[in-house]
Order: structure tokens, then C-alpha cells, then sequence
């Protein structure tokens, strides 16, 4: 069920450049399932800025009722955000949206992901490794200052990183290390910008795929149609982003 | 016990709070956060006579203290909202108020002929006001004489009253008002989002795809304060006042300044339970101010 | 190097910010705190042929990321700004834009050439927008006939070229803007206040003595925006942009609206520094970009 | 001259109901002189609160380079300030306008007070004193809770309180006490709420007084004309709150 809660900052990380892990702490964990969901963040009480930002939920721990997210802190309200202290609370709005199936996944899986669309991978390798599934993670970032938990994703399992600028790992996109590695996988699972998904879907047209999209949005629920993109079904189709996905099946969304 | 009922053509709320049209789409998404008939009413998203599907994203930006936006009137279309989204309504004790778009006469006609058949439909809303459709829509708004006729038409085919959404952007919003008023028209809504445009500094480019989009939210309540204002001093027809309202002293002022109810629009995005939470406080939010009814409060700016 | 330099009727200016008429009174206390030299121009306070008194206080009130005001165009009227404003600003070298206001045409044009002998005037604005008078002001800004022979009226008789001020309370500013192009102006600026109001929840009273008052701030940067870049699309005039400015990346935004200039108002109450830090900033953040010159990115949204 | 500084937050202190001291450090306390002046202060770095809060200075430590405010939390600015914590910065505008001209008192003076209009004669008191002037205080306040600084005045001169609904000292308004007091004194300074500077000013027409004015302000500085009185002088004078005022004496302003 989705709830609006206070939750309280538990930690706050400065783990890469610009980039942040938040942990926050309420009852609204126990709502949490899938991997690729995320929540609708409201960064300050006041009215400025308005909106709430959509973040996906990069670790889930039940047990303390806890999750983590992780995010850049670029713009106005992220930078907000980054301000939090233990002790602080912050208005949360989730679990949102439709995640990754970790059911489809048989043996083995890649998890593709850029920047940004990194975090949500990481609850998704978890889940998937506690199902007794391979996964390997091919992970792009801008530089080498801007990579995190690479560690740990090499403890679940085989990690490739591509930098743009060749400071760590293979030189380029996370689609020349594609290039490289056997498709000896049954399912991908990948988030990152719209030109990775395409591409990434490019590489992959026989495989079973699912990708998480992004678009801006108002409410994050599915009453304001502002995250909507056609599909492949009919001139007519749509799906909304914050509902009905913000993961789809490889294949379906025009973007 | 403080008297929060409304009756104004066509509608008994029980309280004057209801979601704005466009912030709330058919209900379905609200309802799983919280029992919809506590509501004064819903106005749903806008019906055309076809299925829309909007203008490209993105379709929505933040600015300060508000948002722009330019959905573009994307909604499954008459059938479908006939057929399944008000029969499905039917379940919750709320009045629905049925926000009607087109881009011709014949299609405003048509929609407010079949939708006002609908048991749950107490009222329409006619969007004459939409900054975001090309064609059609916003002249409706601007125009004293086509806003009347287009009055008139839809009031000669409508099964319950009408109301007209009246658009902010224009130099005399009381002569539209009265315009409409003159057409027949039950009651008013106001105001409709202003038009507006935001820039990537970056690049320079429009951030919203349609390039131009209707700002709403706090930033925009003076202009609707005043409109409401001067609208409700200068007709005799009862108005549904929106612009920022996020709290109870929003509302509290949109009486005030002569609305009989109030629309909650893009602070449920901000708060999903702004709806339920506004209707709670405002009992007691009008006993210390000393009114024992939401009627007394009406228009009371104009008494001082 | 970065050419800060912007060249537009009558005015050679140095950089493209300066503050905004009514914000700024006729320098003397920003004097206080920084070298006017380092603005572009100064665009002072509304002058009138008598001197004026305005309206009876409280004439400001806080809204949602703006500010309402309903000073009234008050000033120590024409003979006291040409005899000890305008000498007085001569020590520093900065153009000034003097704002002419009045109740009736002959009344713009006796301030109009009067003022525009004053050797620092390099250019006159014609407020035809204060939304804060009862009389006059209002309706020159509304009807595109009337503000077309005031511009007439006004050009026949200034030594130094005309921008007009225009009002963002209208249905089609476009039209406003052609009028006015048509009379024979040689610029506009732009916007002015959009008419709003607020009341005290606790009393239902307007906080606003005048009622009524004008935005202005953040708020009304979206609608600002989107009436530069249309009225720039739709006219040859170059335009002197504002409307909630507060930063260098506002300034760009503007810019690439389609402004030459833009004017910072509000803001340097929240910032008295506002305008040289902006000033400050500009050459980096034009460099950042990839601009050599304020010119290169004059209306590049249009150019997309 | 004026300064626009982000001060440091060394303390805050909650005093009375609703009602805080704050006491902020840096440089712009060189420029403090005379009781009676404000500073403009803004309470969030966002644009929502928009406009500054003028507040008083309500006594100044040249030497750590310290003053304090004191200050009623109600709107939306003034609980944003009751929330800064020592440490905190905040950006303050000043000293600004004209204060108490203590020079003009001879040998005794009143210093009659209103809510809020108290802290700046805490200043004004402390001054005179220095000078070997007598100072007399009568303070009004809506309640016993409301009270601050009661014992502060005590150890600088007599002191006479009154509360609206009596809960300490004389019940009703400083008028009451004044009514009783021997009009022993060469002049008086007076800050509060209008009605009660026209209440002063009407009982003692022949006395030297000096009164502190409050409106609504944008600028704070004399540039935007929000702030401004008619005065008595003609029908076209006028004063500016902010940079003629607030301290006018007895007289002048029509309000
Ligand atoms: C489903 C989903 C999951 C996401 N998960 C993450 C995550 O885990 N970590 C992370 O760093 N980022 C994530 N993002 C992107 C994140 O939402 C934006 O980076 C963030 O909203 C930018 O806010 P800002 O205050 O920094 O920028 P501002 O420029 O102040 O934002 C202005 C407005 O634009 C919206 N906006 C700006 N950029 C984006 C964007 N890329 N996507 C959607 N809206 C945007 C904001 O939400 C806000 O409404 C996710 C986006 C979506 C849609
Ligand atoms: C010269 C001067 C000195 C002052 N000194 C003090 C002081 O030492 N301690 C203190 O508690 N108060 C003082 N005040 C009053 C103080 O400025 C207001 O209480 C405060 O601005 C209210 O802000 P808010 O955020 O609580 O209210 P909001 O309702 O959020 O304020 C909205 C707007 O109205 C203005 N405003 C509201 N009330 C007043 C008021 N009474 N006077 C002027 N502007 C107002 C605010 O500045 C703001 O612009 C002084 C006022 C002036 C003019
Ligand atoms: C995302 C969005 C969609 C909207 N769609 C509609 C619509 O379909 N029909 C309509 O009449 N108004 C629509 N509006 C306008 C609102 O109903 C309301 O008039 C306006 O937003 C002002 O209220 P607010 O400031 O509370 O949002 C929409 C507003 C928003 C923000
Ligand atoms: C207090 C105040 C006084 C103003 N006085 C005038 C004026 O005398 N003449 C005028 O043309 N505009 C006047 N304006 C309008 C501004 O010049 C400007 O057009 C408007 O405030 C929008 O810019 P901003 O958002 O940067 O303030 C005034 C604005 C304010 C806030
Ligand atoms: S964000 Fe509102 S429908 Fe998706
Ligand atoms: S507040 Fe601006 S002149 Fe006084």
C-alpha cells in the first residue's frame, strides 16, 4: 500500500562526487516488495520548491525498517535534500510504481545500469542472488569520481565498469563492455538514461528484457498524466511511467 | 456543531472542499490513500468527445512556488469515461462534476448532452479556459461573445447545471464573467492556470515540450484571490474558487473573498491527503474565528 | 573576453542589468552600498507632473515567492526629480531610463518632454501599466488604440527614444506590443505587476490597503518569460525584460527569451546587491556556456 | 554604514511565550550606534519567505562583536528564525534607520514599551544609563508569559509592568500606570504599537518625546516607499519609516 510518512534520516553519505546515500527509517518499509520501485520525495515544508522528487530505492532492510536511497544532488531540491542530518526527518511518499520481476529472471541475469539508474540495481541484484540467480553488472559512470558501491555490487557478483572519460574501467559506454561479454544470460534487467535503454535493447532484441524508464512527474500516483509515453500496442496507447511502470518489459515503450 | 455544507445549482456538498479538475484524474489513484466520499465533490479530468493523447513530455515543470503544465486534455474520451470511469465512481457518496473540453461548439455540445445523463454527474464544469490545446479552448475563454453563445449551447443540452471555468488570462475576467452569466450559466469556476514558459539556462530550450504551459500552485493565489474578488462583487453567480490553495486559510480566504466552495488542484501532488486533511481542520479553524457555518463566511470580505 | 556590451536605442550600455523602476527610488540609497557606475542603466521610480502622495499604507504584503505592492506612483513629481534627482545621479556614469507616468495623455507627454531634456536620460520608459492608479494608467496598457497614440503622443515630443512599459494583465499582449511598435516606439519593457491581492485569514480583510496590489518576484517569472519570448517573436522592437529576476541564470533565461536587457525589481530587497553580483557573475557563466557575447545569446531560444 | 552580512547564530533562547532571543556575532556590529535602530534580516536562503523581517536591535556588545534580537514568532518568517541553532547563519542587513536621540535626555527619562516594542529600550535604557540619566520603564504585556527582560529593566531603573488581563503588575494598559506616575521626568521614548504612541503622545503634549513607528516594509532601506507617514508638517510631507525613522519625535507623524 502506498502511505505518506515522516521518516527519519538515519545517515547521510557523501559517496561519490555529487552523489549521496540517504537511509531513512519508518513503518513505510514494511510496504516495500519489489526492487526498481521508488518513492516521491517532498525535500522541505515549504512550497519552494513544490514539487516532490522521484527517487527509486536502491537498498531495502525490513528488519530495521529501513531503506537507502541514492541520488545526485544537482539541482535545487536535491540539494536539499544532500542538507538532511541524522535526526532530521523527511516526507516520503511510497512505495511507488511497478518494479523489476525478479520471477523471470532462471539462471543468470545482467543488470545494466548509468549513473543514476544504478542504485535501484542493487536491491535487484540482492534479490536475485537470494534467489539463487547469477547476476553480473555492467555499470556506467561519467568518471572515475562519480562511481560508487562498486564494491559492493562485486560481492554479489561479476562487475564490469565503463567511464566516459576511460579514468576507471573500460573506456566509453556501458555497451562496448556488452560488446565484449558472451550472451550467456537468460534476462537483463537495466535503468539508466533513455539512450542506454535503447541501446541496451538494440544489443539484446532475442533476450527477455526489462527496463525502468524515466520522465518527470507530478503526482508520482497516476492522476496527472504528466510521465506518460506511447507504446508499440496501438497508435492510441499509453502507459504512465509512475504507475504503470517505472519498469516495463523490453520492447513496449516508445521513448 | 459548525455547519460545513454548500448548496449551490445542482450540488449539496457536504463540505466545500473538492480536488480540481486535471490534479485528481478519475479518482481511482486517491482512492487507495482514502475513502473518496469524504469529499465535497470530485471534478474530474476533462472528457472530450475522442480519446487524447496530450502533448509530447515533458509536460510538466517546477517553478517558484508553482508548476507549469501542459498535459494537453489527455483522457480516454467520452465512452470510456460514460462507461467505466463514472460508473465506477458510483461506489462513493461524492457528487461528481464533470469537467468538459473540445476544440468546437458541436464537441463541448456533445460531451455536456451524454456526460450529464450520468446518475453520479450533479454538475458540469465547461473548460472554455485550457491554455493547452491549440485550437478551440482558449479563444472560448477570451471572447465575451463566443464564451456566451457556447453558454447558451451547452445549457439548452445539459441534463444538470452548468458552470464555466473561467480562464485568468484575460484583461477583464468580469466580462467573461458576465458574459457567461447572461448565457445561462449556473455558477462559475476560477481560475484556470496562467500561461507560462520556462527555460533550460543551459541550453536555452523550452523545458516543457509545448513550449508554453499553465502555471498553477501558491505562486499564482493573488491573481485568483483577486479575480474571485472582483467576479463575485460584480455577478450574481455562485463561484467555485481554485489557484494555490494548500491549506486551510487558503480556503478560508477563497471564501472569503466570495467563492460558495473551493478546488484543490496541483497541492495534492505536494500532499496526496491535502483534501481530507483541509476538510478536518476547517471546523475548527471556523469556530475560532467565530462562524458556526461555511455560509456565513462566504463573501464576507466584501462586508468589512 | 566576454563582450558584456548591449547596444538599443538610446542606450549604450555596459552590461544588460539594471534595476527596474519603483525598486530602486532615484538611486540615492543603493548609492549607500555599491558604485551605480557598475549598472547598465537605471530605470527610476514612476515620475509624474505633480508630485504624488500614492496610496495609504500597508502598500506591501508577502505572497508565495512574490510580493505585492500598491505604492501608487508616488514621487516628488517632475520639477523636484529634474531639478534634484537627475543632477544629483550625474556624478555617476550610468545612463538613466526615466519612468513617466500620469493619469491623462497631456500628462505624459508635459513629464515626457520635460524629462527627456535631462542630459543623463538616455531613454524614457512610458509606464502604461501601474495597475496601483485609479484613473488613467490602467486602460493606456489594456487597449492596443489607446496605447498606440499615447506612444505617438509621447514620441512627437521626447528628445531621447521611447520604450513602453507594458502591463501583463492583458488577453493578447502581442497586440499591445504591435500598437505600440506602430506608434513609434522604440522599445518595450516588460512586465510589469500582474493584479493581485491577499487577505488576512484571521479578518477576511484585504492586507493591502488599496485592496488590490501587484505581484511581483519570482512568482511571476514563468508568465514574464513567456510574454518576452512571444512578444520578441511577434515584434522587431528590442525588449528590456523583468519579472522576477533573481539571478544570473534568470538573466540568461531572459536573454534567450528574446530580451537585450533585463531589469532586476524585487530582488534587490531581498539582495540589495543583487544587481552587481549578478553584473559579477554574467562574463563566467556566458563563458561556461560557450557565448563570447551578451548579443550571441539574445533570443537563441527562437533559434533552436 | 549598512551591511549586508551572514552573521553567526551564537545563541537562541526561547524567553517568554512565543517569544525568542537571539543573539547573532560578526562584524556588522561595528557599525551599531544608536538604540533604536533595526536590522532586516533574512530568515531562508529560498525565495519563499521572499521579503526580509525587520526586527530591532535590542542591545548590542561592541566587543565580541555580538547583539541580540528579540523577537515574537507568529508568521511564517519569524518561525523559519525561531528554528536557527547556534552555529547557523543568517543574513542580516544593517544597522539601519534612525534610533533613540539620547543626547536629548537630561537627567530622567521615561521608556514606555508595548509587546514587541520592548527590546529596543532595553538598548535605549542601557545607554541612557551610561550617560547618568535616570530611566523609568513602563512596560505593557498581554500576559505574565508574554513578559521578557523584566528583571534586565529592574536592574537599570525602576520598572512598572502591566499585563491586559493582569496576570503581573497593574491589569490593562501602560496608560494606566502612567496615569499614576508623576510626570517627573524631561523626556520620554516610547516604542509599541500605534495605538499606544498616540496613547503616550496625548498624555503628555508638553513633554519631549520620542516615539518608534512600525509599517510594513519592502526595501528597509528608503528606496521603495512601502513604509512611508504623512506627517503634521503639511499635506504633502512625508516620512519614511525605514531610513527617516523608525524614532520621530512627538508630533510629527500622523498614523
Ligand atoms: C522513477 C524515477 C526514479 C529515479 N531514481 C533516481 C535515483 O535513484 N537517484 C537519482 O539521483 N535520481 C533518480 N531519478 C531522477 C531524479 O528524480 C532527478 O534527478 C531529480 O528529480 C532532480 O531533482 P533536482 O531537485 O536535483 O533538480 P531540479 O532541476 O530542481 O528539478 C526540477 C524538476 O524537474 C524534475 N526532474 C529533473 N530532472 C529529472 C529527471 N532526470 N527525472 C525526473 N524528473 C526530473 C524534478 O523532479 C523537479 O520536479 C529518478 C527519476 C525517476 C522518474
Ligand atoms: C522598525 C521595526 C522594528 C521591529 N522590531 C521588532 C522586534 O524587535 N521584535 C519583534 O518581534 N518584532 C519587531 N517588529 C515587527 C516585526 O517586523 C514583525 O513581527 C515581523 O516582520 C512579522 O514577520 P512574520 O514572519 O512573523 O509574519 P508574516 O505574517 O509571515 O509576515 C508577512 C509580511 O508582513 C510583514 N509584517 C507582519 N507584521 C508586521 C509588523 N508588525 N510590522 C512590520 N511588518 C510586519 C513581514 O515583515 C512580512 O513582510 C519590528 C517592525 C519594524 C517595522
Ligand atoms: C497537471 C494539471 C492538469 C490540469 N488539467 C485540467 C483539466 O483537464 N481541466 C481543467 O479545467 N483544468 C485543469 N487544470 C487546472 C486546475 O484544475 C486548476 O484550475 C489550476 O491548476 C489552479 O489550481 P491549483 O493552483 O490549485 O492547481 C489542471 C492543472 C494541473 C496542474
Ligand atoms: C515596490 C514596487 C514599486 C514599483 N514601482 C513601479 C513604478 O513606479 N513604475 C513602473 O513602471 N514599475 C514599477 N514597479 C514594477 C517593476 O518595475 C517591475 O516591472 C515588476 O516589479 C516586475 O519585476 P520584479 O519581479 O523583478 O520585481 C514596481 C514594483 C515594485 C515591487
Ligand atoms: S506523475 Fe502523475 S501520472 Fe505519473
Ligand atoms: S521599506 Fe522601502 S522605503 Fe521604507
Amino acid at each position: 500500500m502506498i502511505k505518506q510518512e515522516r521518516m527519519k534520516v538515519v545517515d547521510q553519505q557523501s559517496i561519490a562526487k555529487h552523489i549521496f546515500e540517504l537511509t531513512v527509517e519508518g513503518s513505510l518499509v514494511d510496504e516495500m516488495a519489489e526492487p526498481g520501485q521508488f518513492v516521491h520525495v517532498r525535500v522541505a515544508d515549504s512550497f519552494e520548491p513544490l514539487l516532490r522528487r522521484p527517487i527509486s530505492i536502491a537498498s531495502i532492510d525490513k528488519e530495521s525498517k529501513r531503506f537507502t536511497m541514492i541520488y545526485r544532488a544537482e539541482g535545487r531540491g536535491t540539494q536539499i535534500l544532500a542538507d538532511k542530518r541524522a535526526g532530521d526527518e523527511i516526507d516520503v511518499l511510497g512505495p511507488l510504481g511497478h518494479g523489476f520481476p525478479v520471477e523471470q529472471a532462471e539462471k543468470k541475469a545482467f543488470l545494466i545500469g548509468g549513473g543514476i539508474g544504478v542504485p535501484p540495481l542493487y536491491e535487484l541484484a540482492k534479490q536475485l542472488n537470494s534467489r539463487g540467480i547469477e547476476t553480473v553488472h555492467i555499470l556506467g559512470f561519467e568518471s572515475k569520481q562519480a562511481i560508487f558501491y562498486e564494491e559492493k555490487f562485486k560481492a554479489l557478483g561479476d562487475t564490469h565498469i565503463a567511464t566516459v572519460d576511460g579514468s576507471h574501467g573500460t573506456e566509453g559506454f556501458v555497451t562496448h563492455i556488452l560488446n565484449e561479454l558472451p550472451h550467456d544470460f537468460d534476462t537483463y534487467f537495466s535503468c539508466g538514461p533513455t539512450a542506454m535503454l535503447e541501446a541496451v535493447q538494440w544489443a539484446y532484441p532475442q533476450k527477455r528484457g526489462f527496463l525502468s524508464y524515466e520522465q518527470r512527474m507530478g503526482c508520482g500516483i497516476g492522476a496527472c498524466f504528466a510521465c506518460v509515453c506511447r507504446t508499440t500496442k496501438s497508435e492510441t496507447d499509453y502507459i504512465k511511467v509512475c504507475s504503470d511502470g517505472p519498469v516495463f518489459p523490453a520492447g513496449v515503450v516508445i521513448s | 456543531m459548525i455547519d460545513m455544507t454548500v448548496k449551490i445549482p445542482g450540488l449539496e456538498l457536504k463540505n466545500p472542499i473538492m480536488p480540481a479538475s486535471g490534479c485528481f484524474g478519475f479518482g481511482k489513484e486517491y482512492a487507495q490513500l482514502y475513502d473518496l466520499s469524504q469529499l465535497g465533490a470530485i471534478m474530474i479530468k476533462a472528457t472530450t468527445v475522442e480519446t487524447r493523447l496530450g502533448n509530447p513530455t515533458p509536460r510538466v515543470a517546477e517553478t517558484s512556488s508553482g508548476m507549469l503544465n501542459a498535459i494537453g486534455l489527455q483522457n480516454p474520451g467520452l465512452e470510456s469515461v460514460s462507461n467505466s470511469e463514472l460508473p465506477w465512481l458510483e461506489q462513493f457518496d461524492v457528487p461528481i462534476i464533470a469537467n468538459v473540453a473540445g476544440t468546437t461548439t458541436e464537441d463541448y455540445v456533445e460531451v455536456a448532452r451524454e456526460i450529464s445523463k450520468a446518475t453520479n454527474v450533479h454538475a458540469l464544469e465547461i473548460n472554455i479556459s485550457c491554455p493547452n490545446v491549440k485550437k478551440g479552448g482558449i479563444t472560448f475563454g477570451t471572447d465575451p461573445a463566443v464564451a456566451r453563445e457556447l453558454t447558451r449551447a451547452v445549457k439548452e443540452v445539459s441534463s444538470v447545471p452548468v458552470y464555466i471555468k473561467l480562464s485568468p488570462n484575460v484583461t477583464d475576467i468580469v466580462s467573461i464573467a458576465k458574459a457567461v452569466e447572461e448565457g445561462g450559466a449556473d455558477g462559475i469556476t476560477m481560475i484556470n492556470t496562467l500561461l507560462g514558459m520556462r527555460l533550460d539556462p543551459k541550453t536555452g530550450r523550452p523545458v516543457i515540450a509545448n513550449i508554453t504551459g499553465g502555471l498553477s500552485g501558491p505562486a499564482i493565489k493573488p491573481v485568483a484571490l483577486r479575480m474571485v474578488y472582483e467576479v463575485s462583487k460584480q455577478t450574481q453567480l455562485p463561484i467555485i474558487g481554485m489557484g494555490g490553495v494548500t491549506d486551510v486559510d487558503d480556503v478560508i480566504d477563497f471564501l472569503s473573498a466570495g467563492a460558495s466552495a473551493v478546488a484543490v488542484g496541483t497541492a495534492n501532488f505536494v500532499n496526496p491527503f491535502v483534501c481530507p486533511e483541509i476538510i478536518g481542520k476547517l471546523p475548527e479553524r471556523l469556530h475560532e474565528l467565530g462562524y458556526d457555518s461555511i455560509q456565513e463566511l462566504i463573501g464576507r470580505s466584501h462586508r468589512l
